[in-house]
């Protein structure tokens, strides 16, 4: 079982790398090539935000990723309707000549958590306008199987709120989505913040990771891109190679047959 | 279509005397047509559109170019 | 940071991976050859068990083994006494032909956890006797400061009982020995089930991780024996950059300045 | 040194007769001192020790080799 | 303060009592009547179902419960279309002369999730029919607004799975919720599993627990009942009592100073 | 089944009440009176400290103790060595007329561990000595053998450090210990900081709980007490119930035959 | 409203004949009115409506009471 | 038994003239014996034991009494 060939299909194009990457939040631009490179990501995400005039806006960073030749994933990251989703992704259509688009659409402001009904609706709207949709949402099945309804050929449900690190807030509704799902390419979206979660929710059979903060804000994000490459690869491996399952008792690894010092009874 | 018009652009208001037309306003602007992407009233415009799209009173644009995001 | 700098010692010797692994368990001696070359591991453990006469016994292993020149650390399994360990350690350093000794003294035959005070005693007998003892120890943080006393240079808690494979059944008090025991190498010994919970116990700063069944007995132990490898340097990697620390509130990523179809209430 | 004693090997009751040193006795029980270690009575014996050690009536041996292990 | 002045009120009626409990499952109908009567239950769930020609039906646990004068809450339990919901809503009010309904419109039959999308709409339906609606919804924040903006003025989030006794699966979207939206009665519905699940519950702050398998389905539902009705009220006085946090080192509780046996250094 | 009858044993002499309950930190003395009496508790613990001369010292404490007629468990709280441990225990004795002895031997100043091997040797001295020894101990299996070997008729093995409040660190370590050693009455102390953790403690089969700074620490310590109170006679119920076990999969409560609506395919 | 139809109950086939006011046929199946609840074609119908509903070939009625629930 | 010699109680220096007797010193500290318990360096000393221990120059006293504890 060779790992160069443990590839995945995402609308049709075929990926080595499990590992999604933003590109916010860096100390400098220099650091955020490095550590994408680093990460082995061959799928980057990106915004669109507006320019004042005479400007020239983000271009300089987009024009950093453009030469790294990977895919673009734009987002709709800020939205709150279903309209301005849809004005949005084709903003970013026309800005970055993908038709990818990671939907993502704020159901409230605290928790910054996809709202599960108007997401379902944009997901709708895109894909009737063309979209190839990535849908981030809730650990919610029901939801995910609406956006499948919908025609999204992958579902990015999160593992807990955007940035604040805490992992896999619910590995008991991911595994419940995987479970009813096979097939169905599967993204832990937001929330990852150490490389063991990462590693488990690969372990939980999921397709890849995505993650930004965690990189982005660690003291070296380049060493810390290298620590998701390996998590990432880690979890797959550990979850392709048939782990052992949690026993209640002990049980020895070291043979317990001829144990020296041992008499029998009667001797 | 050389009325004065007031627009917004991305939540501010600008005077538009002279053509109309939304590419001569985003040049006017210094804006490079290839690095931006277009909304009137929260409705796409495309690129193809610009130089037969003119704007109205009160248009409200939004103007954007791609930034980092996660 | 160039990871080929990050090694570590361990009684003077100076060793770059962080994954030791046992040597029992595998389907065949060549999936375990493979396993372990896999791994990367640079230190296996070995164990001793009477062999009937005119047979060849474990020899076979042994010679596989040696042939691969790694540093190997033999243990007392099974022993229940202090007296037992001593003899066994002193066969398996004849045998081995290395002062090294994984000291392995139960305390208990249903969760086969480690004596925490025999163990204290057997560690000073070792040492009076030139040995280099690696104690495979309870999370206790006070056992760990009596072997510390005792003269061990490195300690071996557990994760949880050997072969169930629950991971860190209590990860506070690894973090507490991690803390008030700094410069000491800490490797967790037993338990680790997944490659996430390897990752973990590097995440909390802990220096190497021991393990046998979650390898040995996966489906495809070559395989895992890889996850084992990335999910050690992973979370090795998560220590050393510097991670994010968990947030109650959510933290959108993507910039939330410049979004599009905002318009002041005035205008 | 020519008694017929009675020794245990691993658990197990041998009857030796004739030479009773326990270099003599492993090779008659056809043991490789290479790839062996052992102890009489649960003390270690060394291989140095094994030419000019004695083995007693009801004396225990454990001889071991390397196994796997975790 | 005294307990029995820490009322609550749903849809305007006051009640002393914060568990509400199950009719099903139980081995006898004197077990149940026995068990909702140490439970100190106010308000017990029923369900409607097919009555064959010329049986008596369910008419005799109908007639059981009636005579414990509690306030009924019928369900819709099997539901799933909002059509159903509806029709079997007006049934149940028909039949227990009540306009109190708890809304069930299953998502997925394997874990026998509310539909988070149907649900609101069937809740603003019935809401529009006159009925109060006691909505059984996910953990999910957004969910949960659009039934308040439905005119819900209760909610009933799950725990976990019907029946699945796992307790609070997402103790952080629970907290969440209660902490978006102060002031609405909230009940953990569905999921727990022991006493603990049920304060832990209310020491997140929710205003009662509704449960039915955990009681029904102990060895002595009776007793299980009081331990539950135990476990309610001592979480909310957990939660009322405004406890100590969660702290990271420990702090000794006897007095520190006046030690004896200690001597200054210069002594 | 009458929770009147539901007594235990320690040391020969009978208890109702399972909670007991320190007299340290309450914002005044009556309010400390008042949060016992509300607790149930039969059982309190003092401690021992230097009076300085001419003073009443803690007198007035223990008078007001007195009056409560409760069993006294006085500590040894601050002690770092046997021969503390000896020699205050002898004070106690004769101060609070008891042979009871809440043996506490602190062996490290972060965590306020209880010393894994020097509490073996101090209870062997007490018990020599005469006392009847109330050992805390840490969660360690082997431990507890040693000093129900040692002659101690009850265990007291932490939840977490003391004053946490974190709860049970590690229910497995926990559960291992009241399986492993049944028919001893346990105890689990310090670390317990909501009344759930509590409910949870008893719910292993715990026999007792132990704990001061969640109630005397609550801004409300009377309506704690109350909540410990009922939290502890939850989850002995719901141990003494026999609970359900969580299951993977949901299963409907309300009977799933005799759904309206449905119709056969052929109908 | 005397013709013979085919209704079903609760999934199952009748054939009515005579009255086929709702009333009737819940009493020729010895229902208690005030024990049950009624839909046909999975619409609500109220006791009040009882005597005035006239059945159709083909109604489906579903026709529930009460049972313990969760 | 009436030398003068010093002592620590509860960590801090006294000296002592007249009657060296733990129970006289006692009382001379306005201890009352009935709600103290004393440990003469760090050995316990009873009650009962009072009126015969005679203190010794730089003897060491803990005297303490109950207080609240957890």
């Amino acid at each position: 079982m060779d790992s160069s060939t443990d590839t995945w299909q995402l609308y049709g194009e075929t990926f080595n790398s499990r590992l999604l990457i933003g590109t916010a939040q860096y100390p400098s631009p220099q650091t955020m090539l490095n550590a994408i490179k680093t990460s082995g990501a061959e799928i980057v995400t990106l915004g669109v935000r507006r320019q004042s005039p005479g400007e020239a806006g983000g271009e300089s960073v987009w024009k950093l990723i453009r030469e790294l030749n990977l895919s673009i994933l734009p987002n709709t990251a800020g939205c709150h309707s279903v309209r301005e989703v849809v004005t949005l992704a084709q903003m970013a259509r026309e800005l970055f000549a993908t038709d990818w688009i990671k939907l993502e659409l704020i159901g409230d402001d605290y928790n910054l958590q996809p709202d599960p009904i108007e997401t379902v609706v944009a997901a709708k709207e895109l894909i009737a306008r063309g979209f190839k949709v990535f849908p981030y949402c809730t650990d919610d099945l029901v939801v995910c199987q609406r956006l499948l309804d919908a025609g999204c050929e992958v579902l990015m449900p999160w593992g807990s709120p955007i940035g604040t690190g805490r992992g896999l807030m619910n590995p008991y509704a991911l595994q419940t989505i995987r479970d009813r799902l096979p097939g169905v390419p599967l993204i832990v979206d937001a929330g990852i913040g150490r490389p063991s979660h990462a590693a488990a929710a690969m372990e939980l059979g999921f397709d890849g990771v995505l993650l930004n903060t965690a990189v982005a804000g660690a003291a070296d994000p380049v060493l810390m891109a290298a620590g998701f490459r390996d998590a990432v690869a880690a979890g797959r491996a550990g979850w392709r190679a048939g782990g052992i399952s949690a026993r209640q008792t002990a049980t020895a690894s070291t043979p317990t047959i001829g144990m020296p010092f041992w008499q029998q009874a009667d001797n | 279509m050389t009325n004065e018009i007031e627009i917004f652009v991305n939540g501010k208001r600008y005077t538009v005397s002279g053509s109309v037309v939304l590419l001569d306003v985003l040049r006017r602007l210094e804006y490079k047509e290839t690095q931006i992407a277009v909304a009137v009233n929260e409705e796409f415009v495309s690129r193809s559109q610009y130089q037969q799209w003119a704007l109205a009173d009160a248009d409200r644009l939004d103007i954007v170019s791609a930034v980092e995001g996660g």
